[in-house]
């Protein structure tokens, strides 16, 4: 089925809910709002026309849309603006693909959590946390993968500055 | 006799262990010798690609995908070159075409022969690996012989190859693959159909075919659970539908399906079949310039876009997204073994120690993949 | 009890059938090679270490910005109008004086993207594998053929040659004289 | 004897004897382990396609000696956690397991180290004693590796000593004496006389010993590989799991004890199959002295053919140990009491009943 299908299946069942698909080179994208994502991913996988068995890929993005003050060091700094988190889906049933798209704020990124709808989203998103800072609410441990526990700062945000010392060790090259 | 007391132990094995494929931890909570729960520690070679991937242009991140699986790095490539083509809509010439499936097939090839030969040391057996890497070096020779390197290439570029095949090439590659279906045969009898091998490795680590999907496992790791499951077939790509070959699923000839055996088998089986995609397309290779699609300055439209290729570890993604400048706005990979190691707990418990060194063998993870 | 007759059996066969391989091995030649008296002959492609043909570079700076680990540096002084530079092999001018051409090998990460920018092909990948040294120092060559002080002195002389350049503006706008007589 | 004469010879009984038993030490093996490693690493080599060591000394011939003074010269580290008196001791009990096994093997008619009755009683007692120092071995390095290879070890080689002297049972129940020295003697010259063909008996009963004496022989030998750590169960030094077993923590000479040990028992145990099976130390083809007339040329004649006879059995368990993957825990367990064991029993009935014919 088309992601133009698939989009009227989505909006007839989540019917009071604004989402916004958009046109882009690889394949449209679904811009889906957060609070009911965890509904829509269950739907996504147990609807018999659809049944996305399988979480391709979630990656964390910073949009980096906010305004940009101009610190004095010469760094930038954002305020406002989103990040987002990016699911692919796909069915290996019907061989079709989705991509939905979920837009947060930049000062408290929350997003629900479809650990149980896929496991393979756990490390994924332990690693959108450890990148960009987004809370997967309702995740069973959601610390960081990739950096030492106690480091600061998320490092693939645009306006990520290294500290300076980590644990007594100079950082920067 | 009043109850002994017994404790559960915390074994560290890693990061710095001889069977755990590169910088990994796991922390195995063990009762006596059989396994309670296992959990992976990675990141200790974590070296910020995709903060790295922003600051590159387009044609300079290739030597950094090189670094990510730095086992299989022409398939890295290939992943990379066919995600931006699509961004820029650019239709490359057949013979780069053609180039490019030899190249990834006889990578897979490599690959596969370290995975078994690993494989073989982590059950104890010595002597295969040396076969393996034998085998190995004459396919290093080959990528040698066309782009210079031996480990990563940098070979395939946006729009085309760096350079095209030395006159010299198509005559090694097919008097290699002859010599090779030999020691297959010989890797066979002297590993895999070895009583005390089978008896190592049936019915150890079974992944139900349903977990794997749904932990989003690829590759040889959800072939070995007979899921008729390869992107080179299921989701094509390239020219893979030109050549007939067939996708090799595990059938629990040994124990149950989805074993360690299964696992291993299949990359045995797949090394044929690579076997016979290489011979199909040295025949078929057409000529033609290789350099002539190659843009001045890589400078896709503004957009994103999801790609996947079949790496001979198994689904490998990039997720691209671009600003329109020079400069990628985002580079995300999903690499296999990111994903293919998150199902060690899962397979490892209530086994023995050794079986959760047979896993790991098994599921033929690389740490410069996971950590990127 | 058939099982257990079948495994023995099976196990004696496999093993003495794994045996039979690798005693075979023992009289095939062998694949080793005596490194430092019997050397491997490299392709001719083989990325080893970069080599720059000083005489044919004309400063441009396309290989370094092509770098992916920014190992070149580079810095050239323009030409003053009266010197000559001499041409590069394939009859190029040269207008910059490259005073200051510098790789470091051991950042070098050997890809092989600076030498295919190069317009007059001046740097390139020999097949030089054995460059060790014992510290890190060392691993920057410099390629530039001026010594420091020529160097200096190129500069110097390009300075006086601007200094004069702009008192010539600066004359020629205080005391705007009609046209005919600008070529003093 | 020349156990005899050096007593006559020193006057003091005590001091002969005891010399004579040392003897084998430094004559034999010294030279052969140092030799064994260097055989392994080029049979291993060359089964691999590969050359192994050829650069200290022709053909590589001084690898080992160079090994030895390099471990030698290494520093000698005992953790800090450690159980100090049991560490330093461990190595020196393992390795007095080995050697005092072999003053009890027949090296030829005129020498034996002591010609006890008990000859093949009395080395797989004190083999078994090297169990002791890997525990302590494993115990006292404090690291949870070696503690769990010292575990495995210790089961490993206390449950294969039951099918190996199952073998030994039935094999010295037709031979009728324990007494290596007699047992050696009763093979007389020629190779089909010897016991692993049926032995010096006549008729039926030769023919018909044939079968189950190899198969005596053949479960000894896999029994013996266990006792030795080798490798279808070298899993106390496993080192894809447990990193190097026992013998993590050890460094410098400590090390090379471990190593002499272990090659020293790898050829203890081929000696004790040769003497019994291979008919100890009788040349398969009559003596050389015999029929040029030297008389005193055969017990060295003698002495090398033992000798030969056991290095072959040792180059055959390294042959093995480059072509096996390792069996786990349990499965070497299965294997010891569920294959050998039954095995073992169902051949000393065989052969008893044989006996009886």
């Amino acid at each position: 089925m088309t992601v133009q299908e698939i989009f009227e299946i989505i909006k007839e069942k989540f019917n009071q809910e604004q989402f916004e698909l958009k046109p882009n080179i690889g394949g449209e994208i679904l811009i889906v709002p957060a609070k009911i994502l965890r509904e829509l991913c269950f739907f996504l996988r147990d609807d018999e026309r659809l049944s996305f068995d399988t979480l391709m890929n979630l990656s964390g993005v910073d949009l980096a849309d906010g305004e940009k003050k101009k610190l004095e060091d010469g760094t930038i700094e954002i305020v406002g603006g989103h990040l987002a988190t990016v699911y692919h889906l796909y069915s290996m049933k019907h061989n079709h693909k989705l991509t939905l798209k979920v837009l947060l704020p930049r000062e408290n990124p929350v997003v629900p959590s479809i650990e149980r709808v896929w496991r393979a989203a756990d490390w994924h998103e332990r690693e959108a946390y450890d990148m960009f800072g987004i809370i997967f609410e309702g995740h069973h441990n959601l610390k960081r993968i990739l950096l030492p526990d106690d480091w600061e700062g998320y490092p693939l945000r645009k306006d990520y500055k290294v500290q300076e010392f980590y644990q007594g060790m100079k950082v920067p090259y | 006799m009043a109850e002994l007391k017994t404790d559960q132990i915390v074994l560290n094995m890693g990061p710095q262990h001889p069977s755990t494929h590169g910088v990994l931890r796991l922390e195995v909570v063990l009762d006596g010798e059989v396994v309670v729960d296992v959990t992976p520690h990675i990141g200790y070679l974590h070296r910020c690609f995709e903060k790295h991937a922003e600051a590159m242009t387009y044609p300079q991140v290739i030597p950094y995908t090189d670094r990510m699986d730095y086992l299989s790095s022409m398939y890295n490539n290939f992943g990379y070159v066919e995600a931006v083509e699509r961004l820029m809509n650019i239709e490359v010439p057949e013979r780069v075409k053609y180039i490019r499936v030899i190249m990834g097939e006889l990578q897979r090839i490599a690959n596969h022969l370290v995975a078994v030969g690993t494989f073989g040391i982590d059950i104890g057996a010595f002597t295969p690996f040396l076969y393996c890497f034998r085998d190995r070096e004459r396919i290093l020779d080959l990528f040698e012989m066309t782009c210079g390197a031996r480990l990563l290439y940098n070979y395939m570029w946006v729009g085309g190859v760096s350079h095209d095949l030395p006159p010299n090439f198509i005559p090694k590659a097919k008097e290699f693959l002859k010599d090779f279906k030999k020691s297959i045969k010989e890797l066979n009898d002297l590993l895999s159909y070895n009583k005390i091998f089978i008896e190592r490795t049936a019915n150890i680590g079974i992944l139900p075919a349903d977990t794997a999907i749904n932990y989003g496992c690829s590759g040889p790791v959800l072939r070995g659970s007979g899921v008729e499951w390869d992107l080179r077939k299921n989701d094509p790509y390239s020219i893979y539908d030109r050549f007939e070959w067939e996708v090799v699923t595990g059938k629990g000839e040994m124990g149950t399906v989805g074993d360690c055996w299964d696992r291993y088998m299949v990359r045995v089986r797949e090394m044929e079949q690579s076997c016979r995609i290489v011979e199909q397309a040295l025949e078929q290779i057409p000529d033609g310039d290789v350099t002539s699609a190659i843009p001045k300055r890589v400078k896709p439209p503004a957009g994103e876009i999801y790609f996947r290729v079949e790496s001979p570890k198994g689904e490998l993604g990039y997720h691209i997204i671009s600003d329109g400048s020079l400069n990628p706005f985002r580079v995300k990979v999903r690499a296999p073994s990111f994903v293919n190691l998150q199902i060690l707990p899962v397979i490892s418990r209530g086994y023995l120690v050794a079986d959760i060194i047979a896993n790991l063998g098994s599921l033929d993870i690389v740490l410069g993949e996971i950590d990127r | 009890m058939k099982e257990y007759l079948k495994n023995t059996w099976l196990g004696i066969y496999t093993i003495l059938v794994g045996m039979k391989v690798t005693f075979s091995h023992l009289f095939k030649p062998k694949v080793t090679i005596q490194y430092p008296d019997v050397r491997v002959q490299l392709p001719e492609r083989a990325r080893n270490r970069l080599y720059v043909n000083i005489d044919d570079c004309i400063g441009c700076d396309q290989c370094s910005r092509a770098c992916p680990v920014d190992c070149i540096t580079i810095e050239t002084v323009k030409a003053v109008p009266g010197e000559d530079l001499g041409t590069t092999s394939n009859g190029k001018r040269k207008a910059l004086w490259v005073t200051k051409f510098d790789i470091d090998i051991a950042k070098c990460c050997y890809c092989g993207l600076c030498v295919y920018p190069c317009p007059t092909e001046c740097i390139w990948m020999t097949d030089i594998y054995e460059f060790s040294e014992y510290n890190r120092e060392n691993l920057i060559y410099h390629f530039s053929n001026l010594s420091p002080e020529e160097a200096e002195q190129k500069k110097l002389n390009y300075q006086k040659f601007e200094e004069e350049k702009a008192r010539q503006k600066a004359q020629a706008v205080a005391n705007p004289q009609p046209k005919q007589d600008g070529g003093n | 004897m020349i156990p005899d004469k050096l007593a006559e010879f020193f006057g003091v009984n005590f001091l002969g004897y005891l010399i004579a038993a040392a003897l084998p030490l430094f004559l034999w093996i010294l030279p052969y382990a140092l030799y064994a490693v260097y055989a392994e690493r080029k049979i291993s080599a060359f089964m691999q396609d590969r050359i192994g060591p050829n650069r200290v000394g022709p053909k590589g011939l001084f690898q080992t000696i160079a090994d030895i003074l390099k471990l030698i010269q290494k520093e000698d580290i005992v953790p800090s956690s450690a159980d100090k008196p049991l560490f330093i001791a461990a190595p020196y009990v393992i390795f007095t397991g080995t050697f005092a096994a072999f003053a009890a093997l027949p090296f030829s008619s005129i020498y034996i180290g002591s010609n006890i009755n008990l000859g093949v009683f009395y080395i797989l007692a004190i083999s078994s004693f090297s169990v002791v120092g890997i525990l302590m071995a494993g115990w006292a390095g404090n690291n949870k590796y070696s503690l769990y290879g010292a575990m495995r070890s210790v089961a490993q080689i206390v449950s294969y000593e039951v099918p190996a002297l199952l073998a030994i049972v039935s094999a010295v129940m037709v031979i009728g004496t324990l007494n290596l020295n007699e047992i050696s003697e009763m093979q007389t010259a020629r190779f089909w006389n010897w016991w692993i063909f049926g032995g010096p008996l006549q008729g039926i009963q030769k023919f018909l010993l044939i079968i189950p004496m190899i198969i005596a022989f053949i479960i000894f030998f896999i029994a013996s590989l266990a006792e030795v750590n080798r490798t279808p169960f070298d899993i106390p030094e496993a080192e894809s799991e447990l990193v190097a077993g026992f013998h993590t923590e050890y460094t410098g000479m400590k090390f090379a004890m471990f190593f002499l040990a272990e090659y020293g028992n790898m050829f203890v145990v081929s000696a004790i199959s040769v003497s019994i099976f291979f008919g100890g130390w009788q040349s398969p083809f009559g003596y050389l002295g015999n029929s040029l007339g030297i008389s005193w040329l055969v017990p060295f004649e003698q002495v090398f053919w033992f000798l030969f006879k056991g290095s072959f059995l040792v180059l055959i368990q390294m042959w093995l140990r480059w072509t096996l993957p390792r069996l786990r825990v349990d499965q070497l367990m299965t294997v010891c009491w569920k294959y050998l064991t039954p095995y073992a029993f169902v051949n000393l009935v065989l052969i008893g009943i044989i006996t009886l014919i």
